[in-house]
């Protein structure tokens, strides 16, 4: 059990920028703290090493999108799902995640993406299986869609150049390039399901059969973070600029994403099928194995 | 027709500072054979590839047809002393011979016919399909000869062309230089370590002092001019210009042993 | 010699080239003088140009920072710790990885180069393994070491190693035979041969594989750092890359060039010095 | 016979210490229970169902087209600016700093640029192999270039080459063994280019498919690829041993006839 | 001492096979002193190098001291014709000359001055310092040889060791070379194309004919062992020598022309 008077050390591993955020604001406010841990965070540039270093011990914990983790799962790698990441709002016109087109574009609504050039950060993740269950929620036909891999920070500059149709963008690229007169015509997380959970922590199945204390601890602090933040938005917003490399103005403007303290089973379910739909993974995601107990309600 | 005027040149660097050539002062009439002497690194190479335009003087100047050299001047061919390397390795000996002929942009009947020749003039039949590395150091300095007669040079300079042949390939040699000289007026400066050479083959012999160089001496080779191996050498006179030429030079290294003494009793 | 310069050499066919040392104006000393403000301006030139190219509207600002405003940035942070602190992390793993790979690549290239049957035994192995990519490894770094230094080093070292491998074995099997040839007749050793004969003759190919595999080093470095997110300038781009800070990503990528710059002067340096004697070098030297 | 039996000893030191080592990891490997170090069957498997398959035609040819280009566009401008640069030295002087600027630049951070400016699709990866893999060429070139014999620089000068003629015919000969070094560096430096290149905006690809596969947690799959990637290297490399072999036939007759 | 039994050298590749030797057989006994001549190409670089070790025979063999050569002999300095490439570019002159000395473990101050001595012997006083690069032609062979000369050997071997020096510094080099042999006694075999100078220095010449090489005749030189260059050269039997030789090396070229035409009309 976590020793009160000496907290335990957590190596975790999150991506850089808001999801980061959250875990030192948790970290600032003595969340995990309380719980008895002392978090070790290391901002993943890219998310190649996040997984593989749980899996290897490197980190306790890692924060992934919930895709790499079914994905990752479903190829049967010993990894649990411990705690929810971030979520989707459920506001069908604001979330920090759209599909952008450029402001001079032919394409008006989502029904005019049908056959056209779509650029998204990672092929057969996330990006390509949202906006595909959103298009065809809207009953549009996707089977002439191309999707293209292209780093987030590189999509405007292409859109802007007439290169790709449209950009699947986050923040703080999506409030950017409305700024610059790009225009959302898209919002594939909500749209596919309201509230859908995006992020997501693991561990290695191993820690979390040797340390049940830890992972509760952990999941503790995860849901006293989401609260805190969801009971003081602004004061999130305020601590932005001093966590990540966010500019004042960028965090007083920009659409954050949602915490909960439990995962969301049915978002997960959600994921899983989609996946199995659009041949991501071979179908049978085992999500009562995956899922660690206390993640979810 | 080729004027040498005050010429000196200085190597420096490498923490060696050395005054090759001080001043030199000759000149070749067109279609004059001279031989140059003068001990080893007193700056015979150095002095042709003054003239060649190779190298630039330190002061003085040289000039050829009239003209400043500033670079390699036209229809001037050198057979360099480190033949060797003169020829290039990936070609065949025809390819080396012929290389500079196209670029003459003479028709290619016409080269055929001197690279054959040519090499048939040295003694070199049947190699020109062989690449340079395979054939022997004497039978690659005559091709650096045949490439240079090849071109048909109307200033020919050539180091020590014969230092890698044996006698009896020097003596034919010898002899179709005088030929080709004669044949075709070249004017050529002919740089040899050999007295002897010098006398049989010069219209005059150039004798330089040992480093820093001038010119020591000048001699005039007035023997006949249609020359033979056996007949000429045995000539009196032909024995007087090389007791000339020998003790030119002999004196040439007296002096200079006796200036390093002079400067090291000072020093 | 031969100090390649561009001389006119008159008349009929003016020819540009290598000209002996003696044609070459000017003395040693006042050629190193007029040896840097030569490159100042061709590293001006091109500042110029990335300065004109968004100004003038043929990329847009907001994805291609004119140099002013790069320049702006990088005052800025040259004045944190924080930025020396990724520079430090990044020269320092690219520094212990490039020694490792030379020394590796070194004796392993020496002793391959010049012994004929292990060449031939190795050669398909090596052809086999060295296009794989660094960044193909990243997974397997990543299981080993995390993100710790070890997994950048362990790019850098792969990545690195095999330039200065080949560079050396070329190098080795270039020996002049009647160099060596006079090393034997002298009956010099195995050792001796390697140090008097082998060494001085790979010398130049070893410098341009040092230079090959120091600017390799730095950018699987900086790759490594991008990737796997350990600390250095490669993680402060991804990071201003994430948080849409054009400027701070092209401050950061001109402070690797700069590096980059650096590394080579201090390789030209090292090589004028060691290789005095080479064609190559000892034309530029000479008066 | 003789013919034969020089050619069997070559053939064994070619497939010999590969074998070897695919040996030891077969057996190494064998019941590897590491989710990211599988056993060498499983990735053999993988190998002949997968890469061997739909795979070839889909990724491993486009691949190599860009590969092509890249390469051949990196060797056009490598020897082209290398002569240019080994030249001269005012050339050198104001150009080498720059070149020694964009060299330390690391590709994956060049490629947003690239992408401004070439786009998102082949020419990008083009240029981005050619930007890699020009550096070794254009190194030895400017070292060849400047190491060539000065008395051999003389000759052709005396006999007033023109400047078409001395590239050709002394430059570049006397140049080309280290010219080569610098092809064959560049060869695999192009192939790991090729597959960052195919990190960015792609579709398809060797590299694409690799990064892929890595990301999906399809391991057996991607060491799979990886191997490809080797084979390929090997069999590019043979093929430039090839053309090696003839174009420098005459330094190699030269080292072998001095050492015979 | 030195034997060299039914030596056959053939060279192949690149599309020409040439048997440069075809059967050699000679002897040198222990501290002889034999010259070597005969026609350029005949091989003779050939015939060293295999003694020396550094080249296999196609047949026969070579054998010192009684043990049969399979690599370079210990005591034993070669003289290369190609001075230039056997002189290391990157190391000074001296440095040149006592790297050997280092391999053979000589203490420093020994090594000092058999450098020293030995540059002087050739008349190098000053460029102990220099790069080879930096000399001339004539200046780097005598280099090489005072390199072999430093080393002290009980086997010389030198090939054509003179032909890029004047003739006066040829005259004391010869002389040098026979004080050396006579003061250590060493087994010497010295390769020229010159033939008054294997007259003049050797005890023994040994002629060669034109390649496929076999030996085509000995002489042993009557000539006093104290050698002049003004007396010895002007001995009738001195003269006797010399037509003697010349002969044997025009009858070796003749009748290789004779093969040659023969070959021909058949063909
Ligand atoms: N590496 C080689 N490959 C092929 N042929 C060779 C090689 N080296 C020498 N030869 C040939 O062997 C013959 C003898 O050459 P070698 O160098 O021994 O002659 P040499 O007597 O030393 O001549 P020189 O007096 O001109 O130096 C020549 O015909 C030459 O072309
Ligand atoms: N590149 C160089 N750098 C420095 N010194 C040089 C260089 N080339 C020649 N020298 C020096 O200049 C002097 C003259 O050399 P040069 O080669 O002209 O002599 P040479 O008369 O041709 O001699 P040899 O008959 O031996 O060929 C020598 O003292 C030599 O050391
Ligand atoms: O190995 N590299 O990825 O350069
Ligand atoms: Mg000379
Ligand atoms: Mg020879």
């Amino acid at each position: 059990a976590p020793d009160s008077s000496k907290p335990t050390v957590i190596k975790i591993a999150e991506t850089a920028g808001v999801p980061a955020a959250f875990l030192e604001y948790g970290e600032e406010k003595g969340l995990f703290k309380a719980q008895g841990l002392d978090l070790e965070i290391d901002t993943a540039a890219g998310g190649a090493a996040v997984i593989p270093g749980v899996v290897s011990g490197n980190y306790q914990f890692g924060g992934s999108n919930t895709t790499s983790v079914l994905l990752a799962a479903s190829k049967g790698l010993p990894i649990s799902l411990v705690a929810p990441g971030t979520f989707a709002t459920d506001k069908t016109d604001e979330d920090f995640s759209a599909v952008l087109v450029a402001k001079d574009s032919p394409i008006t609504s989502a029904q005019d993406l049908a056959g056209k050039k779509i650029a998204v950060n990672t092929l057969k993740n996330i990006g390509d299986v949202t906006i595909k269950a959103a298009l065809e929620a809207r009953g549009v036909d996707t089977s002439g869609i191309q999707f293209v891999e292209l780093g987030f920070p590189d999509m405007l500059a292409t859109l802007d150049a007439g290169r790709v149709d449209a950009a699947w963008e986050i923040e703080p690229f999506v409030s950017l390039g409305r700024e610059q007169g790009f225009r959302p015509v898209l919002w594939p997380y909500v749209e596919s399901k309201p509230s859908l959970q995006v992020g997501s922590y693991v561990a290695s199945t191993k820690y979390v059969n040797e340390r049940p204390k830890v992972v509760e601890a952990f999941q503790k602090g995860v849901a006293a973070t989401a609260e805190a933040i969801a009971s003081d938005p602004a004061g999130f917003r305020t601590a932005l600029p001093t966590l990540q490399k966010v500019t004042p103005e960028a965090a007083q403007k920009m659409i954050l994403p949602v915490w909960q303290a439990k995962c969301d089973l049915d978002s997960l379910s959600f994921m899983a099928e989609k996946m199995g739909k659009y041949g991501l993974s071979d179908g049978k995601i085992d999500l009562d194995k995956l899922v660690a107990s206390g993640a979810a309600e | 027709m080729l004027e040498v005027r005050g010429l000196r040149k200085v190597y420096g660097g490498h923490g060696r500072t050395v005054e090759a050539v001080r001043d030199l002062t000759f000149e070749l009439k067109a279609g004059e054979l001279a031989c140059l002497v003068g001990p080893s690194g007193c700056g015979k190479t150095t002095l042709l590839k003054c003239i060649a335009g190779l190298l630039a003087p330190t002061s003085g100047e040289v000039s050829v047809h009239g003209q400043r050299v500033a670079g390699p001047p036209a229809d001037m061919a050198v057979v360099f002393q480190e033949y060797g390397r003169s020829l290039y390795p990936w070609m065949t000996v025809g390819a080396n011979v012929e290389l500079p002929l196209k670029e003459k942009r003479l028709v290619r009947a016409r080269r055929r016919q001197l690279v054959t020749d040519s090499l048939a003039a040295v003694g070199l039949h049947d190699v020109e399909n062989a690449y340079p590395w395979q054939l022997s150091g004497g039978m690659q300095q005559r091709v650096a000869i045949a490439r240079a007669l090849a071109y048909e040079p109307q200033v020919l300079l050539m180091d020590e062309p014969f230092a890698a042949v044996d006698a009896q390939t020097r003596a034919d040699l010898e002899d179709l230089v005088r030929s080709v000289w004669q044949r075709f007026g070249i004017t050529l400066l002919f740089v040899t370590h050999d007295i002897d050479e010098a006398v049989y083959l010069g219209e005059r012999v150039i004798v330089l002092s040992a480093s820093p160089t001038v010119v020591q001496h000048q001699v005039t080779v007035d023997l006949p001019t249609e020359r033979d191996q056996l007949a000429t050498r045995s000539l009196a006179r032909f024995a007087e210009l090389r007791a000339e030429i020998y003790q030119q030079i002999h004196q040439a290294k007296a002096a200079s042993t006796a200036d390093r003494l002079a400067a090291e009793a000072l020093a | 010699m031969s100090g390649p310069t561009s001389v006119s050499t008159g008349r009929a066919s003016p020819v540009t080239l290598s000209q002996p040392a003696a044609l070459q104006s000017g003395t040693a000393a006042h050629q190193r003088r007029r040896h840097l403000p030569l490159g100042l301006f061709g590293l001006i030139g091109l500042l110029l140009v990335l300065e004109l190219v968004p100004r003038i509207g043929l990329v847009s600002p907001a994805y291609l920072s004119p140099t002013s405003e790069i320049v702006k940035t990088l005052a800025g942070e040259v004045g944190r710790p924080s930025f020396w602190i990724a520079v430090w992390d990044t020269v320092r793993s690219w520094a212990i990885g490039l020694i490792i790979a030379v020394i590796a690549g070194t004796v392993v290239g020496l002793i391959l180069g010049s012994v004929g049957f292990l060449r031939r035994l190795t050669s398909s192995l090596i052809e086999f393994l060295r296009p794989i990519p660094s960044v193909s490894l990243v997974p397997l770094a990543v299981l080993l070491y995390g993100n710790d230094i070890r997994s950048k080093l362990l790019l850098i070292v792969y990545a690195a190693f095999w330039q200065v491998l080949i560079q050396v074995m070329y190098g080795a099997h270039d020996v002049d035979p009647v160099a060596a040839d006079t090393a034997r007749s002298f009956r010099l050793g195995r050792l001796a041969l390697l140090r008097h004969v082998t060494w001085p003759t790979v010398l130049p190919y070893f410098m341009t594989g040092v230079r090959l595999a120091a600017s390799v080093a730095l950018i699987l470095a900086v790759t490594g750092e991008l990737v796997i997110g350990a600390p250095g300038l490669g993680k402060e781009i991804a990071i201003a890359q994430s948080s849409a800070a054009i400027p701070l990503v092209y401050a950061y990528v001109v402070t690797t060039g700069l590096l980059g710059v650096l590394v080579n002067l201090g390789a030209r340096a090292v090589e004028r010095r060691v290789l005095s004697w080479h064609p190559s070098v000892r034309g530029e030297v000479a008066a | 016979m003789t013919w034969l039996l020089r050619r069997a000893t070559s053939l064994a030191f070619i497939v010999g210490l590969p074998l070897v080592v695919f040996v030891a990891l077969w057996f190494g490997t064998a019941g590897s229970t590491n989710f990211y170090l599988p056993s060498m069957q499983v990735i053999m498997d993988s190998l002949a169902s997968d890469w061997l398959g739909s795979r070839l035609g889909d990724d491993v040819l486009p691949s190599l087209a860009r590969l092509a280009m890249g390469y051949l566009l990196a060797a056009v401008l490598g020897v082209g600016l290398g002569v240019l640069v080994g030249l001269s030295r005012p050339v050198r002087q104001v150009l080498e700093p720059v070149l020694e600027f964009f060299r330390a630049i690391p590709p994956p951070v060049l490629v947003p640029v690239l992408i401004l400016f070439a786009g998102i699709g082949t020419t990008m990866k083009v240029f981005v192999i050619a930007s890699g893999a020009v550096w070794p060429i254009l190194l030895n070139s400017v070292e060849g270039v400047r190491a060539v014999d000065p008395v051999q620089l003389d000759t052709a000068r005396c006999y007033r080459f023109s400047r078409r003629a001395l590239l050709r015919r002394v430059v570049l000969p006397a140049a080309s063994p280290q010219i080569f070094a610098g092809l064959r560096q560049a060869l695999s430096i192009a192939i790991i280019l090729m597959v960052i290149s195919e990190m960015f905006a792609a579709t398809n690809g060797l590299g694409f498919a690799i990064v892929q596969l890595q990301r999906s947690f399809a391991i057996p799959e991607m060491w799979a690829g990886i191997v490809v990637l080797g084979l390929l290297g090997f069999v590019l490399s043979i093929l430039f041993r090839f053309v090696e072999d003839r174009v420098l036939a005459w330094h190699r007759g030269l080292r072998r006839a001095e050492r015979s």
